[in-house]
Parts: structure tokens; C-alpha cells; sequence
């Protein structure tokens, strides 16, 4: 049985969305059973992994497509990582959606392809090579793509359209890379410090083409600075979609595939002989910045928490690229942190959306009076993101910062002490007007929300506090990366 | 004995080779069609009687004969019939307007 | 040695002929009736080149195959002429 | 009775049964269909337990008689016949498609003709059996075609049968050739025919025959008329199946010739690529379904040509795997389109592309089983269409041969493009659809369409059966 | 006899030609059975007299019917040729291109051939001693068996197109009588080719034209199978040959093991009653193929 717990977890939900899709729209009552009884037994199943992989034990299943080529399932340390992350997460935005949809039409078709993208996300995190990578990869794209014009609108249709050449094009990328590679290397299954021997030496060229391709590849949903156009045009997605996918599963898969590639089919070592480590750490600085300079210009409340998506999911690529066991702890880290928190900011701001009808930065006065829960949340995510100290966020730029130290390049500390002004120069205002600015007078609620839209964002943001304080306990992110990085770097 | 046949066979086979010459030539100078149907019906299926005998003559077997006579017979019908049919739609097309 | 050579000839005129018909006529009825002048040419130049000109005798299977080619040809002649009555002769490829 | 004189008698008798009599064409129909799709499993289920055999007819040995060989690959094309037949006589069998103005209970005996001409063909190792069996294709794929009985339908088909005849009559004249050069007509003697210049003269005519009825680029004039036109179930068959016997005998050609079969492999590849571009062109600027779906037909035709093109005549390469996984998908995929378009079509009333997001109706499962069978036609994973690109690109790479490459990712960009302009309009919801929009009612063409879809999309997964069976070939 | 040859294929091209170009469509029709006729001839020539009797009997005359019955109903030629003169030069210059390399490659080859001996060797296990019937009916039975699928699939096409949409007027009375005595010497002298077939040139083909012709006669004088129930016996008759000749097949690999392969020492008798079958269901598929179905069956 034990081999088989990696394919549970993915038939949890991956067999759940063909019996969601075929539900007629009005069975709402079943369709919520099943929704949240897969999402319960997902964290169940993922909390069992994760103790059992702590204990060392190792899991792994496939079955082979062609001579040389196999789909493998194994969770190892890094893959249990993001598992938590997108199982929690997505019980709680299941909740969110439940809630949101309310009455809303085309639900069976939502639902159904919003357990198919988890689905997806979760093959990602439990790929045991590239090129079962690729195909979850792709099929994230597939399954996200009716969730963003789901509304049906001429926009979000534009949208989608956006959204699709972007991701085939990475797709298509990607894909070239990942065969190229097979062609060199035969398999390339997933194994800690890389597995290409002594390709490198022998085809320098093509091993840094293929690099650049599948970095490219993964780089349009980690969105880095050239690759990132489709984020905030997808913002017309409804607010579980961008919650859940834009912030979390579909710009962390982008992130995690930049950590597979580079721990683990290249090896640490491998990209920085070929020098191609610091091009790397280099835009991933250009995107920090370049994000959280485009946030500020945004009035639009999505938009401008989309831009600092971008920003802050480069952290995660900063520390990856540069090479030293700290900066790595904080990149890993910041791959939680930077999910519980955006996730907190973007159901707050579906919460205003929803309750007041507020959508811009502008409209945000009084708010902190007239929802205090919400925009309590909201706060909460908002520092974090600035990191300031007994919050998540703070830890995670924390080891950043102390990584780079490590590897000789003060010049991240000067720009983590940017970007950190700069959130606070795009976040500060929001926070400004909904505490200390009266409510306008003509405001009337627009509807009542209820308990299922206003409980998940609060929980998250207890996650957030809770993952800054308790940073040094064994089961916090912290303590969790910490065990990964020891893998990859001894 | 064989060779009075062989003989008999091969004079009635350029007999029957000059009918369908004429009727060639006939078919070639004359003006309408009835008149030409005139030629094909009688005197083909005479010339084609004449060489038929004198093949038989020639291949001095009674087996062989049958058939060629079947042949004849044939032709015989075929070519009235087929005279008739075609002067028959020749002369409705012309009466009717 | 002449004999198959002047059918050759003959095969290679016919699959000629037929092939410039149909390549310059639209009427469907002359289309048809150019597709049996190719296969009659092809099976005369099969024949042909399984005709031994120093016994006088022909290998029996491309008589086989000359005699399937013929009955084929009738049945999708037939089938050709049904379509094309019910269009009105005008073939538009 | 071996499982390949029954495989091959079956539709054959069926045939006539429905012939004769059309009240009980449709129960005998979905029998025999049923009855074949069992066959074929046992066939692969023999081939894969005691490898390729060969069965003389008759008992005459080869260069006289005629020899079936039943090897891996006629084995996988035979299942994918009968998989793909035994889904469109389940939508066929929905008696309420409109009353054609030609007797309705026409379908089966074409059906099974076809289909009794298909399994012949696979296991037929006799260059001019191949012929006969192309006729019958031929005129019963031409009868399919007609089944509608429109003007339309009734002009396409007599375009397809003439251009058919042509192909056949070139395909007769190679194997003339083949006659006179080599003496015997029999596939073991291609090699042969690939050393001498009479012999190569001879193979060309036959791959010319076969391109006019592949439907390959330079000649594919006929077909887009004739799939679109055609009834849906009827087009269904004529893009997913008999589209690909031609395609089916130029691979076993170019597999016996080896090396000497080289050009004509370079050509097949050029046209391919010519195709892919030319089809993927005309499908973009297409306003109706049916006719989009059929010029897609003639741009993967061209793809599975070019991969067939590429693939080594070393008879140790399996790139030619590649080519037969395309084939199999596309297969799947197009049959699975073509019967989501008759249903949409039903639905709807029409089928401009233009007039696809109508009011009061919502998008149903028809829409659902064109969108995931445009998914595996595009070849994303994880469908078999991917693992055949994959298969396909990472030999090219291997060979550096990096223009076939790029040409490989161009045709699926192009059909990502034309695709995709379909399947947006499929998720229309929101403003788009009246609150009180029905959803059309599942019927038999949605369960047909959608289970081949998704058995397209789910090949990729299992599509270690295929492979395992291409590696068996007669030794 | 070399000259004899050169005047038959200068004759046969002409034919040919005339047949093609001749603006009138009768006339065309008319010079492409002469045609026909006198490529019968060349078959004897080239000594393969089984084709020759086929040609005559569908080549030339059924083929000929078939275009005369279908001439009436198409109309007058629509349209010249395609593209003016220019495209007809060029065209035919590159269709004489094509078959000048055509018979460079044919008159060349002088390559190995296997069939006769083999045939040969094998000739007196096949049941019968005329080596075509032997070739079509034993060694390559399978050839001739998908033949007769074609035959079949041609018969249900044309059935399903429905009847066509001007009915055949009957010709005239004296067809009668030459229907009297045509159609019992058509019936006897399919019989004599039928048997004959083992032998000597003749067979299933020969004799179901010959019977076919026969019908015709009927037919077009009228008296013949007007009625619905005839229509469908006819319909039923063609089908039968197929099913008739893959039951025997089966029948055959149930005896012996070998798909097609005829119990030892009753080949002869197998060949003759399939043969017998399949000249019914010739006839019957050539008359129907003529006439197509007098309405719709399932009316």
C-alpha cells in the first residue's frame, strides 16, 4: 500500500473531476460533498506522506509509455514541500469557491476543471522525472484555461487567448528542451545534485541551449520579467481562481520547476560550471523589481496584488539561483510564505469585491470599519509581504538576505531592502485608507457574506503569523526546508 | 479431296471479302442514312455468310462449322433488328416537329 | 520478339491518350469513358509483358489479373454513371 | 478458423445480410461491428503470444498464392479499425439521424464492406490484392460519402470516385510494372524492385497511386468536398480510416524496400510538410466545422506522412513507430471530431463556425468530446498524438535534422491555432447563453464521441500495447 | 501476321482517339465499342483468349450499354475543355512524354518469370486444366472472391442511389421476337462457357456477361423484370455470389484447415458450383447495375 499512497493522493482528485464535470449544474449539495470530502482526504493523505518521508521511507510508482520513456510518481522531501502547500490551500479555497459561486451558473464545469487543475498541480509536485513533469506541465495549462474565461465575457475570452499563447508557447519550449535532453541523456529521472554525468563536458552548447529552453519554458508561469503579460490579464478570472491559481498553484509550479531543474536534473554544481547561475539570479532581480515597480501604478486592487505576484515569486528564483544552502532555505521557505500570504490578500480582496463592490485601491476608504475580519486578514498578508519581523515574509527575505552574504554578493541585501520599500510603498496606502480614512456615506452592503467567504482568508492569515513565530519548530516550513536543503547541498 | 475445299473455301472467301468492300464503299458514297442502313444490314451479313463458309471450307471440320453458323445466325438477327430500330427512331424524329 | 513490342506500343498510346483526355475534359460522361481507355492500356501493356513471344503463350496470372481488372472496371463504370446521371454530367474538380 | 480468415469473412457476410434485407440491417450491423472488435483482440492477443505468422491462402506458397501476415503492425491497424468502427456504429445506430433521401439503412453494408476491405488490406502481403482490396475501399467509402443523397454530397462523390479510379489505375500500373520488371507481385519482392531503374519506375507509380488516395498534398483536391459534405458518421469514416489504409501500405512499402526506398521517403516527407502547411492554411480561413475538420484531416495526413518520410529504411530504426502511434491517434481523435460536429450540427441546425455560440442552448457534451479530441489532435500530453511527436522529434534530434523538427512544431502550432478558434467558442456561458439556456440531452453520438475522445487522450497512457506490438515483425 | 498486328493497333488507337475527341456523344459512345471489339481482337492476339471473350462480352458490350443508357440521361455536353489550347498542348505533350517512358520501361524489361512454370507444376492439383481459371479460381481464389465484393459493394451503391431519374422506355415490338430467340441461345451458350471453363477458355465470367446480355435483351424489349419483386429476387441473386463464395471458403477451411483451400480431389466440383454461383450472380449484378432498382426497396 505503501507504494501506492502518491497515486492516491492524485486519483483524489483527478478522479474526482470527471463525476464533477458530468453533475448536472443543480445537484450543488453533492457536488460540495464530493469537493470538500477530496480535499479533507487529500491533507490526510499528504500529512501521512510527509510523516512517512520525514522517517526516511521513499515512495515511488510509474508505468512505462514507451521503450525508454515512463510516467513516475515519487514524493521525496522537495515534492512533499509543495503538496502541502496546494493540498491545504486549495480545502480552503474549495470552501472559498463554494461560497463565492453561490447561484452562479456553470458550476458542474468550474468545479470539475478546478479539481482537474490540482490535480494537475499535485502530478507536478510528485513528478519523478521531466518528462512526467512536462505532461502534468501541460495539462495544468489545459485545466486553467476554462477557469480563466469561465465568466464567458468578450474579455475573458480575450483573456484566455492571452493566456494560451503564453503558456503553449512555454509549453512548446519546454517540451523541445525536455526531448532534446532525452535525446542526450536517455531518461532523466528527478535524483538530488542532477543526473546529467558527464554530459556537460562533452555537449557544453547544447546543455546550456537546453537549460536556457526549459528555463524559458518554466519561466512563463514562474512569470519572470519577459514572460509575464499573461498574469495580470488573467485577473478577470473569478477571485478563487486568481486566489488559488495565480498566486499559488499555477506561478509556484513555474517556481518548483525551476528548483526541479535546478537541483535536480542539473545539480547545483553543474549550473554554476557552466556560469549559468548568476544570468539567472540576475533576472530574477530585474523581475523583483520590475514587479514591484509596475504594482504601484496599478488602481485596480487585483492587478496591482498580480504585479506583486510576479515580484515575489522571483524571490523563490533569487534564491534558487544563487547558489548557497541559506539562500536556498529562504527561496524554499518563501514558496510557502509567499502562497499563505497571497492567498490571504486575494480572498480578502474577493471578499471586497464581493460584500462592497470595491475593486479599485481608490474605493478601499473605510473598509478596516465596515468589514474589520477582512481587512484584518488583508493587514495581516500586507506586512508580511513587507516582511516585517514576527511575520513570515520577514523570515524568508531574512535567510535570502543571509545567503547572499554567504555567497559574496552584499548587493541582495541592497535589493531586499528595496523591494521591501517598495511593497511597503504599494501596500502602506491600501492599509492607509481602509483604517484611518472614514467610509464614503452613500456606501450600502452590497451582499451579506457569509461565514464560508470570510473563515479561510482569517485562517491563512493565522497560517502566516503562525509560520513566522513558530519558524524553528520541526514541522514549520522553515524546519521543513531546511531537511530538503540538506538533501541537495551535502 | 482436301485440297478441291481448300480451294472451294478460298474463293468464297475473297467473294465474301468483295461484298464487304462494297459495302464499305457503299457506306462511304451514300448520301442519307436509310440508304446506308440498306448496305450495312444485307450486305455485310451476306460478305460475313460467304467468308464464314469458306473458313469452314477452309478448316475442312464439321465441328468447326457449328459455331461459324451460330455466328451467321446471329448476325443474321441482330443486324435486322438493329436496321429496324434505328430507321424506326430515325423516321419518328424526323415526323414528329 | 515484335509482337508484344507493337502491343506495348499500343498499351503506351492508349494510358498516353487517356491520361491527355482526362487531364483537359470537364464533361463527366468522357472523363468516365477516358478512365476505361487507361485501363484497358494498362492491362494491355500488363499483358503484353507477360506474353512469351518464343512459345506463342501468355502467363496465365496477368490473364488473372487482366480478367479482375475488367470486371473491377465494369463495376465502378457503373457506379461512375449512376453518380453522374444524378449531376447532371458537370464534374467541378 | 484462424482469427484471420474469420476477421476477414465476417463483415464480408455481414455485408450481404444488410444488404439484403434493410430491416434487419441495423441489430446485424452492431453484431458484426461488436463480433470484429472482438476478433481483433484476439488476433493481437495470438500476434503478441506467438509472434507474426503467416498464412498462405489456399495452401499455395507464396509467389503463387497469396499470404496473409499477420505482424505487429497489421495487428495494431486492425484494432484501430475496429475500436474506431465499433464507436461509430454506436452513434449510427441512433435511428433518429435525419432521413437521408437515400434508403437510411444504406450505412451498414457500405460500413462492413469497408470495414471487411480494411482487414484484408492490413493482412494482404500481395501488391495486387492490395489493389483489389483499394477498390472496394474505394467505391464503398464513395457510397459512404453519398449516403446523404444531397446534390452537395452526390457531386463530392463522384469527384472521389473518379479521382479514386485514377489512384487505383496508377497503383494497377505500378504493379504492372512491378510485374514486368520482377516477374511476381508479391511483397517480398520490393527489394528487388528497388535495385533495378524499372523497379523504381514501378514503386513510384504505386506511392503516386497511393498519394491521390491518401489524400497526401499535391493530390488531395477531392477530399476536403467529399468529408465535408458526407454524413457525419459517414465522414467520420473517411477521415479516421480509410484516409489511413493508403497511408498503411506506403509504410509497409517504404519498411520492405530499406535503404532503396530513400527517395521516395524524402518526397513523402516533402509533401507531408507541404500538406501539414497547406491544410493547416485552408483550415484557418474555414467558416464551416465540417470543412475545418476535413482540411485538419489533410494537414495530419501530411504530419503522418512526413514523420513516415523521415523515419531511417534501417531495418533496425523504429521511427516508423512514431508514425503508426500518429496514426492511431489521429485516428481516435478525428473520429471522435467528426461525430461531435454531426452532433453539434444536429443541435444547432448548422455548422458555421461563426454561429457556434447561439443563444438558448448551452454548450453540451458534444462541445466537451471536440474540445478533448482537439486536445490529442494538437498532440499536448498526455494523449498518444504527444508520445508520437515525442518519439518522432527525439529521433530527428538524434539525426540533428532540425528542419523536420521545426516543421514538426509550425504544423502543431498551426493546428493549435485553427483548433483553438472551435473550442473557444465551445465555452460559451456567461452573457453569452440565456439564463433559461437548455442543455441538449445526451444521446448515443455524444457517448460515441466522447468515449473515443477520451480513449484517444487515455492511449498515451497506455500506449506501451502499441509498442510492444510494432516490435513484432515477420522474421 | 506482324502486319496484321501493326493495322489492328493503329485501328484500336483511332478507335480510342475518336472515341475521345468526337464532339457527338453517340458517336463517341459508338467508335468506343468498336474500340472495345477490336482490343478483344488484341487479346487473342497476345493469346490470352479467356480476356478476350470478358472484353467482348463486358468490355465492349456491357460497357457500351451502360454508356449508351446513361448518355440519354446526362444531356448535352456542358463546357469545352479545360483551359483552352495552350493547356490541351502541354497536356499532351506531357501524357506522350509519360507513355513514351512507359514503353521505354515495359519494352525494356526481360526479368525473371516465375508464374508459368509454377502454374504448370502445379496445374493438376488445382482441379481443373485451363490454367486462368485455375490461376482465378484456385491459386489466387482470394483475387476473385474481394472481386466479387466489388461487384457486390458496386450493386449496393448503385441500389441505394435510388432509381434513376428518367425510367428506360422500352424499344419497340421487334425486339421481341429477336428477345425470343436471343435469350434461350444466351442461356445455352453461358451453360456451354460455364462448363467449358475447366477446360478451355470460358468460365464464370464469360458465361455471366453472356447470360447478363440476355437479360438485357429482356429488358429493353420490354417484358423484363418490371416488377418489385423481381427487382429484389435480382438484388438478392447478386448478393448471393458473394456470401455463396465466402461460405464456401469457410466451408473450405473447416475441411481442410486452409482458408480457401478445397478438399483434396473435389477441387473440381467445388470450382464448378462456385463458378455456377457466381455466373447467377453475375448476370443478375450486370442487369441490375443497367437497370438499377425500379424504386426504392424498403418502399
Amino acid at each position: 500500500m505503501s507504494d501506492l499512497l502518491p497515486l492516491a493522493i492524485l486519483l483524489t482528485s483527478l478522479g474526482v473531476a470527471p463525476v464533477i464535470l458530468a453533475l448536472p449544474d443543480h445537484w450543488s449539495r453533492l457536488r460540495t460533498a464530493l469537493n470538500l470530502g477530496a480535499a479533507t482526504i487529500k491533507v490526510a493523505l499528504v500529512a501521512w506522506l510527509s510523516m512517512a518521508v520525514a522517517s526516511g521511507a521513499d515512495f515511488g510508482v510509474g508505468i512505462a509509455i514507451a521503450p525508454g520513456l515512463s510516467l513516475e510518481l515519487q514524493a521525496d522531501a522537495l515534492s512533499v514541500l509543495f503538496l502541502a502547500l496546494s493540498s491545504v490551500l486549495w480545502l480552503l479555497t474549495t470552501i472559498y469557491a463554494v461560497g463565492y459561486l453561490e447561484g452562479g451558473t456553470d458550476r458542474s464545469r468550474f468545479f470539475g476543471f478546478f479539481s482537474l487543475c490540482v490535480a494537475s498541480t499535485v502530478g507536478i509536485a510528485m513528478a519523478g522525472n521531466l518528462f512526467t513533469f512536462l505532461v502534468f506541465f501541460e495539462l495544468l495549462t489545459l485545466a486553467t484555461w476554462p477557469l480563466v474565461v469561465h465568466r464567458g465575457s468578450a474579455e475573458a475570452h480575450r483573456a484566455g487567448r492571452i493566456y494560451l499563447i503564453y503558456t503553449l508557447g512555454g509549453g512548446l519550449a519546454l517540451t523541445l528542451g525536455t526531448i532534446w535532453l532525452y535525446a542526450l541523456a536517455g531518461d532523466v529521472p528527478f535524483t538530488p545534485r542532477g543526473v546529467l554525468g558527464d554530459l556537460p563536458e562533452t555537449h557544453r552548447a547544447s546543455v546550456t541551449a537546453i537549460f536556457v529552453l526549459l528555463i524559458a519554458g518554466v519561466g512563463v508561469k514562474a512569470a519572470l520579467v519577459p514572460l509575464h503579460g499573461w498574469l495580470p490579464v488573467s485577473m478577470v478570472a473569478p477571485a478563487p481562481v486568481s486566489a488559488l491559481l495565480h498566486a499559488v498553484a499555477v506561478v509556484k509550479s513555474g517556481a518548483y520547476g525551476i528548483m526541479r531543474i535546478v537541483y535536480d536534473v542539473y545539480g547545483v554544481d553543474t549550473v554554476q560550471a557552466l556560469g549559468l547561475a548568476l544570468p539567472l539570479a540576475a533576472l530574477a532581480a530585474l523581475t523583483i523589481l520590475w514587479g514591484s515597480i509596475r504594482a504601484l501604478r496599478q488602481d485596480d486592487l487585483k492587478k496591482r496584488l498580480a504585479y506583486s505576484t510576479v515580484s515575489q515569486v522571483s524571490y523563490i528564483t533569487l534564491g534558487v539561483a544563487l547558489i548557497s544552502p541559506l539562500a536556498a532555505i529562504g527561496g524554499l521557505a518563501h514558496l510557502i510564505h509567499q502562497g499563505i500570504m497571497k492567498i490571504t490578500l486575494f480572498l480578502a480582496a474577493g471578499n471586497f469585491a464581493e460584500a462592497r463592490g470595491v475593486k479599485t485601491v481608490s474605493a478601499m476608504d473605510g473598509m478596516g470599519r465596515l468589514m474589520p475580519g477582512t481587512t484584518l486578514a488583508f493587514t495581516i498578508g500586507a506586512l508580511g509581504m513587507i516582511g516585517i519581523p514576527p511575520l513570515a515574509g520577514f523570515v524568508s527575505k531574512w535567510y535570502l538576505g543571509a545567503g547572499g552574504l554567504d555567497v559574496g554578493q552584499p548587493a541582495v541585501i541592497a535589493l531586499l531592502a528595496g523591494s521591501s520599500l517598495l511593497n511597503a510603498a504599494y501596500f502602506l496606502p491600501i492599509l492607509q485608507r481602509a483604517w484611518f480614512r472614514p467610509p464614503p456615506e452613500d456606501v450600502v452592503p452590497k451582499r451579506g457574506i457569509g461565514w464560508m467567504l470570510v473563515a479561510p482568508p482569517a485562517v491563512t492569515a493565522a497560517l502566516v503569523v503562525a509560520a513566522g513565530l513558530l519558524a524553528n519548530a520541526p514541522f514549520s516550513p522553515l524546519g521543513w526546508t531546511r531537511f530538503i536543503v540538506s538533501l541537495e547541498y551535502l | 479431296m482436301s485440297a478441291a475445299l481448300f480451294g472451294l473455301g478460298l474463293v468464297l472467301m475473297s467473294l465474301g471479302i468483295v461484298f464487304l468492300f462494297v459495302a464499305a464503299l457503299g457506306l462511304w458514297r451514300l448520301p442519307d442514312l436509310l440508304s446506308r442502313l440498306h448496305v450495312l444490314t444485307k450486305a455485310d451479313t451476306a460478305g460475313l455468310a460467304l467468308v464464314a463458309l469458306g473458313a469452314a471450307c477452309v478448316s475442312g471440320s464439321l465441328a468447326a462449322l457449328l459455331p461459324l453458323l451460330l455466328c451467321v445466325v446471329l448476325v443474321a438477327i441482330s443486324g435486322a433488328t438493329i436496321g429496324h430500330l434505328v430507321a424506326r427512331s430515325v423516321t419518328r424524329r424526323e415526323t414528329a416537329p | 520478339m515484335t509482337t508484344d513490342l507493337v502491343y506495348h506500343v499500343a498499351g503506351a498510346g492508349l494510358t498516353g491518350l487517356a491520361l491527355w483526355r482526362l487531364a483537359t475534359c470537364r464533361d463527366a460522361l468522357r472523363r468516365i469513358m477516358a478512365l476505361n481507355v487507361l485501363a484497358i492500356g494498362i492491362a494491355m501493356v500488363l499483358l503484353a509483358s507477360g506474353f512469351d513471344a518464343a512459345t506463342g503463350r501468355t502467363d496465365p496470372v496477368p490473364q488473372a489479373f487482366a480478367l479482375t481488372g475488367i470486371v473491377v472496371l465494369v463495376s465502378v463504370t457503373a457506379a461512375l454513371l449512376a453518380l453522374a446521371e444524378r449531376i447532371g454530367g458537370r464534374s467541378n474538380d | 478458423m484462424t482469427e484471420a480468415s474469420l476477421i476477414v469473412s465476417l463483415p464480408l457476410l455481414a455485408a450481404v445480410v444488410t444488404a439484403a434485407s434493410a430491416r434487419v440491417a441495423r441489430p446485424v450491423g452492431l453484431i458484426a461491428t461488436a463480433a470484429n472488435a472482438a476478433l481483433a483482440i484476439l488476433l493481437a492477443r495470438r500476434v503478441l503470444a506467438e509472434g507474426a505468422q503467416v498464412t498462405h491462402l489456399g495452401g499455395w506458397e507464396a509467389p503463387l498464392g497469396i499470404a496473409f501476415e499477420t505482424d505487429g503492425l497489421a495487428a495494431v491497424m486492425i484494432l484501430m479499425a475496429a475500436i474506431v468502427g465499433v464507436a461509430v456504429a454506436v452513434q449510427a445506430s441512433d435511428d433518429r439521424t435525419p432521413r437521408s433521401a437515400t434508403d437510411p439503412g444504406a450505412f451498414w453494408p457500405l460500413w462492413l464492406a469497408t470495414l471487411g476491405a480494411m482487414n484484408a488490406l492490413f493482412l494482404s502481403a500481395d501488391l495486387f490484392n492490395l489493389y483489389v482490396t483499394f477498390e472496394i475501399l474505394g467505391l464503398a467509402a464513395v457510397g459512404l460519402t453519398a449516403l446523404t443523397g444531397t446534390r452537395r454530397a452526390l457531386r463530392a462523390a463522384f469527384d472521389y470516385l473518379s479521382a479514386g479510379l485514377a489512384g487505383s489505375l496508377l497503383l494497377l500500373l505500378g504493379v504492372a510494372l512491378a510485374y514486368a520488371a520482377a516477374g511476381q507481385v508479391d511483397l517480398s519482392v520490393v527489394p528487388a524492385l528497388t535495385e533495378s531503374a524499372q523497379g523504381r519506375i514501378s514503386l513510384a507509380l504505386i506511392f503516386a497511386g497511393l498519394a491521390v488516395k491518401a489524400a497526401l498534398f499535391p493530390l488531395h483536391f477531392w477530399m476536403p468536398a467529399a468529408h465535408s459534405s458526407a454524413a457525419p458518421v459517414a465522414s467520420a469514416l473517411l477521415s479516421a480510416l480509410v484516409v489511413k489504409a493508403a497511408i498503411y501500405v506506403a509504410l509497409r512499402l517504404s519498411l520492405d524496400g530499406g535503404i532503396g526506398a530513400e527517395p521516395l521517403r524524402v518526397a513523402m516527407a516533402a509533401a507531408g510538410a507541404g500538406a501539414m502547411l497547406w491544410g493547416s492554411w485552408h483550415a484557418l480561413r474555414a467558416d464551416r466545422l465540417k470543412l475545418l475538420v476535413a482540411h485538419s484531416t489533410v494537414a495530419q495526413v501530411g504530419l503522418i506522412s512526413l514523420a513516415l518520410g523521415v523515419a531511417p529504411g534501417a531495418a533496425d530504426s523504429t521511427l516508423w513507430h512514431a508514425a503508426v502511434l500518429l496514426m492511431l491517434s489521429h485516428a481516435f481523435a478525428k473520429a471522435a471530431m467528426f461525430l461531435a460536429v454531426g452532433r453539434i450540427a444536429e443541435e444547432l441546425g448548422h455548422d458555421r463556425i461563426s454561429g457556434l455560440n447561439r443563444e438558448e442552448l448551452r454548450p453540451g457534451a458534444a462541445e466537451f468530446a471536440f474540445a478533448v479530441a482537439a486536445v490529442s489532435l494538437i498532440g499536448l500530453p498526455p494523449t498518444a498524438g504527444f508520445v508520437g511527436k515525442w518519439v518522432l522529434i527525439e529521433g530527428l534530434i538524434d539525426r540533428d535534422a532540425w528542419i523536420w523538427v521545426a516543421l514538426v512544431f509550425a504544423g502543431t502550432v498551426l493546428s493549435a491555432a485553427y483548433l483553438s478558434r472551435v473550442v473557444s467558442r465551445c465555452l460559451r456561458g456567461g452573457p453569452h447563453v440565456a439564463p433559461g439556456a437548455r442543455r441538449p440531452q445526451w444521446r448515443a453520438g455524444d457517448v460515441a464521441a466522447l468515449g473515443l475522445a477520451v480513449s484517444a487522450l487515455l492511449l498515451g497512457l497506455g500506449s506501451a500495447l502499441p509498442f510492444a506490438l510494432l516490435e513484432i515483425t515477420v522474421t | 501476321m506482324i502486319a496484321f498486328d501493326i493495322v489492328l493497333t493503329l485501328g484500336l488507337l483511332a478507335c480510342a482517339a475518336m472515341a475521345l475527341t468526337l464532339r457527338d456523344r453517340t458517336a463517341s459512345i459508338a467508335a468506343f465499342v468498336v474500340a472495345g471489339l477490336l482490343i478483344a481482337l488484341s487479346w487473342v492476339r497476345l493469346a490470352a483468349p479467356d480476356v478476350a471473350l470478358a472484353e467482348a462480352a463486358i468490355g465492349a458490350g456491357v460497357t457500351g450499354a451502360l454508356f449508351l443508357r446513361s448518355a440519354r440521361r446526362i444531356g448535352p455536353i456542358t463546357g469545352g475543355p479545360v483551359g483552352g489550347m495552350s493547356a490541351s498542348i502541354a497536356a499532351a505533350l506531357g501524357a506522350g512524354g509519360l507513355s513514351a517512358a512507359l514503353f521505354w520501361a515495359f519494352a525494356g524489361t526481360s526479368g525473371p518469370v516465375p508464374y508459368p512454370p509454377l502454374v504448370a507444376a502445379n496445374l493438376e492439383a488445382s482441379g481443373v486444366t485451363n490454367p486462368v481459371t485455375a490461376v482465378l479460381l484456385n491459386f489466387r481464389a482470394w483475387d476473385t472472391l474481394l472481386e466479387i465484393a466489388v461487384l457486390a459493394v458496386a450493386l449496393a451503391l448503385v441500389v441505394m442511389l435510388g432509381p434513376a431519374p428518367v425510367v428506360p422506355r422500352a424499344l419497340g415490338e421487334l425486339v421481341l421476337p429477336f428477345a425470343r430467340i436471343v435469350v434461350p441461345l444466351a442461356i445455352l451458350v453461358a451453360g456451354h462457357l460455364l462448363w467449358q471453363g475447366a477446360t478451355a477458355p470460358g468460365g464464370a465470367f464469360q458465361a455471366g456477361a453472356v447470360l447478363a446480355g440476355g437479360m438485357l435483351a429482356l429488358v429493353l424489349a420490354g417484358i423484363g423484370p418490371a416488377g418489385e419483386r423481381i427487382v429484389r429476387g435480382a438484388l438478392l441473386l447478386g448478393l448471393a455470389g458473394l456470401a455463396v463464395f465466402v461460405g464456401a471458403a469457410l466451408a473450405a477451411e473447416g475441411l481442410t484447415g486452409r482458408f480457401l483451400g478445397y478438399p483434396a480431389g473435389a477441387e473440381k466440383a467445388w470450382i464448378i458450383a462456385i463458378e455456377a454461383s457466381l455466373t447467377l450472380s453475375i448476370a443478375a449484378t450486370l442487369c441490375l447495375l443497367f437497370t438499377g432498382p425500379v424504386r426504392r426497396p424498403h418502399q
